[in-house]
């Protein structure tokens, strides 16, 4: 019964240059976005992933493609670096018949279940025992599958993640957290919120746990590396600390106010640890420019194939509301 | 196990739970001490099934609710049992803003076939006010699939549809029912269809709705009032989704209505079927409600607890007033 | 800040929270970036009255929610801020389970005095399934007392009502109300009682009920019926407890009810004014709900989405339909 | 305006006999409500606290009189070692109009805000973040009073004991978390729950955590007075796992099961290290029988107090319900 959520491969990951590329594609994939946010054909704005990408790309290109993953409102990054195609899920940002979710989900519940993609999350920590469910029925199903688990510095705050982690380490399921610390949820600094370290939380649990330079593809590949090869031998969950940095705004609206919970500095700073620039460094200029050429035009007809895409029917509002097909009574009659 | 017997509500719920691991290999069970089995629910079982299906979890309902909608949407269909009505407070956001969303959100990727169980909801004598709720008239508003079953037969049948139904549902089974009992041929029991009612007592006058526990009560008022009005006794057995078109049918016949329901007033399962009535039956006098008072918090001492909850003579009250077109 | 302005919602809300804090020390405030004050609720606030009395929070809603009884326990009147109507969810055992029952259950030994506010409840287009709901009709249910404020100057008068209010209260401020303004004399803003209506709109043909966001639509469809029907605004601006006075009165005038309402239909608060209403008011036609659909989970398209609400057109339609007595 | 909540005086606890005074008059007081129980005179049962006396008299041992203390489903002993009057208490479980609740709340929601006893609780890991509420208020009002929040084993697998910790770690609150690790919750051992150690998982949000013999209350007694003068002191909160165990059953009701979740060789073994033996052992023979004597007069006293009480009027049932004094509607008209 498991696996059969998870039956097409995702783009390969397995050289620094397809790497570069999947970090250049989500970079693109994001600055576009922002783009239609500002056209309003993206309704409601997104939680921009720029400056995280090493994250995304260096985790999946550990994963095979039967791999689940499970992701956060903060999710383009991860949804794309396990394989969905950008241009469904533009489509899905901008609400069309044609997303990866039929336009129903948006920005914060895009999933590609073919790929293993479970969905993003609009719950902060409320995918974490969604994964160890996942990871608990692989193990049982036997099918070798690692399930991982994204989540914000913030998400270390939430009970249920504390709860899942106690979970996954009681019956040694095959779960990888990794925990993305931006250094704030939203506005709040993580000194001002995690009391104890990041990676200790973990330790507690009897979870194996490590920090690792979260803006280098390599360190986070090499680190996720050796956590879904324990998880995968039946040794259990680990937990990796990707230490990394938000470029953009928490969201899109954050632009409408004047906020200074960072300085300008903090963040130049950041910025010239960008990973798109380390994974970039890496290759030889042709090449790079050679793949910048090529996502540069997929990324164009994703926009395109987007933008061209129809809008659902309202008449089909509360299709797939239950998957045994009923249909609920309107909230008017004619 | 075959032929007639007198089976209790507790142990149909046990056998309809059994009937299900040993039908789908994809069926497991989680919650507190279901290894010992002591709420009735799994007795057994955890001998017959192993600690691969049947798993006794740490007290993190938020964590283990979360983990049967990840084991759903790998495939399994897991039941999750919770020891106290009030437990489903605590996984609401799993309830109703994960499992329930994620189909529609998704554009129809996932389901997630999991089944909540409480074995002992409502007023426990004694457990106080927060171990005696009966909230199924939250689940249903939210829009969760919400079975109360009043009979043994029912308890069998609706449970092992909730379980074969590929979207999340909880099924409360009232304290006061679980020891319940109805003879009945073992061989007969099957599953029931979620969202159809069954008329327990045809009557003339006025259509009494019950659920749960109290549809023994309405029988019973029903019984007594039997020289002075003819009760039809209604049990729609699933709140949500409701068999609309069966109620139509008996309130079109009697023209009169009365729900007794064992949860808080204010925009409850009595309201919604008074409110629907009014809407589009052919009600000949006002309809009435019996209901828990609003905002209703039972408190411990058996006198208070008693004064909380609907009780038959209220009904019986309730059904003369609406024979007298008050 | 004196004389008539066009005051906007939001910060009408931000005004109450502000001077309520200037009037009561033990007031204060708990929730996530509200020192940033993005929500609008708290702007300028930290600034003002200090990190003794404005706390971010770390993303840990049950701990916070938690914490907020305890503080009350100890003689504070903490206000949470939500970001997401569903983190209502999260903390429904806190609110629902242990806030509002620990007067009852302790004799009256303590009380609960915690206002939870959400400032942008409902359908904030584009935030799609898990950011869009509009939860009264629970907290109702439940018990808790529940404030919708429609106007600026109720959302003022009702915010500051349920901070000195000694029980446990939500507010929501819907998202779709909160950039809406309202010319007022500063000076004239005062505390609202809780569980008093306001009638916007006088009428004698039909009692339209509605709540929050939905008043002006009512209002914008009762100017355009206007030479065909006489139509009522009734605005109970109190959910729980609600006005039944009030309603009876305007009922009894008009013969006729229409609620419009933006919770799920099934046991919402629509139901309950329906029910209400066929129990007890003098109704001379079937009355009607506009309502969000059963078990409705927001889409994110924008035409989905407003697919799935309430609006003017279906209320216009209600309208006629009870004045045709269908 | 805190402080207010706690004005009454408990029973003295300051001399080894005092505190085998205490530890006898919870066992003595559980014995009778056992007997009660099964009398029908006490409706739902209990959750007897017999063997674990010592700790909620060594840490009560350490508080002033207007600290505060949140408790559980377990939680007799800890009303009557912070000096609930045992009458009331009595009348209480009995659910008597004189009880301690006015009978509204039974074994598990016992309070009695006049000595701090904020309630007990019937929902595991719930009352942690109350305490750290009024230890939030407490702090910023600086009346130097500590909240103990006692809970058991099982509690430790709740989220929201965890946010708790974090919360009150965060902000250096005078909080004393005690874990009462009886070694199951209900049939569950830890070992098959709590995943890394019980100290450990305070530790991790960096709060002093020590394991004692929950079996002798000086133990419990040295260990709370430390954490209590640090948090006093204006240093945080601490961690306290008290080695304990229960005598009886989960609940009254598990005699109506056969479970087999811990050998009588076990409970046997536990039994030798009563903490009514150790307490009394450490006073003389004619001293303990003096005290046992008393308590005995005493608790005779109460049972007969509480039977004597009148039953609360079912008109009032919705008393209370709304400290507004709110009336809802009924539930039927007359
Ligand atoms: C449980 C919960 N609380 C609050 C929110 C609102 N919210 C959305 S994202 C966010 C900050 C999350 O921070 P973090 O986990 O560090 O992720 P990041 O945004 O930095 O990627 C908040 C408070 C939410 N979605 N869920
Ligand atoms: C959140 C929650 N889950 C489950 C229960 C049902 N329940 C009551 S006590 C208990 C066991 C508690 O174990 P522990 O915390 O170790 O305390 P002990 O009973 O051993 O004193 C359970 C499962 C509950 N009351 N609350
Ligand atoms: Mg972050
Ligand atoms: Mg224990």
């Amino acid at each position: 019964m498991t696996g059969s959520v998870s039956a097409r491969a995702g783009m390969a990951l397995d050289t620094p240059a397809l790497r570069y590329r999947m970090i250049r594609l989500i970079r693109g994939f994001e600055l576009r976005a922002l783009d239609l946010v500002d056209a309003g054909e993206i309704v409601g704005g997104i939680h921009p992933y720029i400056g995280q990408e090493a994250v995304a790309v260096g985790v999946c290109a550990a994963l095979r493609s039967d791999d689940l993953i499970t992701s956060t409102h903060r999710g383009h990054g991860h949804v794309l670096a396990k394989g969905s195609d950008p241009a469904r899920m533009m489509a899905e940002l901008a609400g069309r018949e044609t997303g990866l979710n039929r336009g129903r989900g948006g920005s914060m519940h895009a999933a590609d279940v073919g790929l293993g993609i479970l969905g993003a999350n609009g719950i902060v920590g409320a995918s974490a025992p969604i994964s160890v469910g996942a990871a608990w029925a692989a193990h049982h199903a036997g099918t070798g599958q690692v399930v991982t688990t994204f989540f914000g510095d913030g998400a270390l705050n939430q009970g249920v993640l504390l709860e899942a982690m106690n979970l996954a380490a009681l019956w040694r399921l095959p779960v990888l957290f990794v925990c993305e610390n931006n250094g704030y949820a939203t506005t709040m600094p993580i000194s001002g919120a995690v009391a104890g370290t990041v990676v200790g939380r973990a330790q507690a649990f009897g979870i194996p746990a490590v920090t690792v330079d979260g803006m280098d593809t390599e360190a986070v590949l090499a680190a996720a590396h050796e956590a879904v090869t324990r998880a995968r031998a039946g040794d259990g969950p680990s937990f990796l600390e990707c230490l990394t940095y938000r470029f953009e705004g928490h969201h899109t609206m954050e632009k409408q106010y004047r906020l200074d919970y960072r300085t300008d500095a903090e963040i130049a700073q950041w910025r010239q640890r960008d990973p798109l620039a380390l994974a970039g460094a890496r290759l030889s200029t042709v090449e790079r420019e050679r793949i910048d050429a090529e996502v540069d035009e997929q990324l164009a007809e994703a926009v395109r194939y987007a933008l061209d895409s129809p809008h659902p029917d309202p008449a089909g509002a509360l299709d797939y509301l239950y998957a045994s097909g009923l249909r609920g009574r309107a909230g008017w009659s004619a | 196990m075959v032929g007639v017997r007198k089976l209790s509500y507790a142990k149909a719920l046990n056998m309809a739970l059994a009937d299900e691991l040993a039908a789908d290999p994809a069926v497991c069970v989680f919650g507190e001490d279901i290894v010992a089995g002591m709420a009735g629910l799994t007795l057994g079982l955890h001998k017959r099934f192993g600690s691969d299906r049947v798993v006794d979890t740490p007290l993190s309902e938020q964590g283990f609710a979360g983990m049967a909608i990840g084991a759903a949407l790998a495939g399994r269909r897991p039941v999750i049992e919770f020891q106290i009505p009030s437990l489903l407070f605590l996984v609401f956001d799993q309830i109703a803003n994960q499992a329930h969303k994620l189909s529609l959100m998704t554009g129809g990727q996932l389901s997630v076939p999991v089944t909540y169980i409480v074995p002992a909801s409502g007023s426990r004598e004694g457990w106080a006010g927060q171990h005696s709720d009966h909230p199924y008239s939250i689940f249903a508003h939210v829009g969760v699939k919400t079975l109360v079953p009043a009979l043994p037969s029912d308890a069998y049948g609706l449970l092992r549809s909730a379980i074969q139904d590929p979207d999340p549902t909880v099924v409360f089974a009232p304290a006061q029912a679980m020891g319940s009992r109805e003879a009945l041929d073992i061989a007969e029991l099957a599953p029931v269809p979620v969202g159809s009612a069954r008329v327990h007592r045809p009557g003339t006058d006025v259509t009494v709705v019950a659920l749960g526990h109290l549809v023994a009560e309405a029988l019973l008022v029903a019984d007594e009032l039997a020289g002075e009005v003819s009760v039809e006794v209604f049990d729609p057995r699933t709140v949500y989704p409701f068999d609309w078109a069966a109620l139509t049918e008996s309130v079109t016949k009697t023209g009169r209505l009365v729900v007794v329901d064992d949860s808080n007033r204010m925009c409850g399962f009595g309201a919604e079927i008074l409110a629907s009535a009014a809407e589009a039956m052919p009600l000949v006098a006002p309809p009435r409600r019996v209901t828990r008072p609003d905002g209703a918090v039972l408190p411990f001492a058996r006198q208070l607890d008693q004064a909380v909850q609907p009780q038959r003579e209220h009904l019986a009250a309730a059904i003369r007033a609406v024979m007298d077109g008050r």
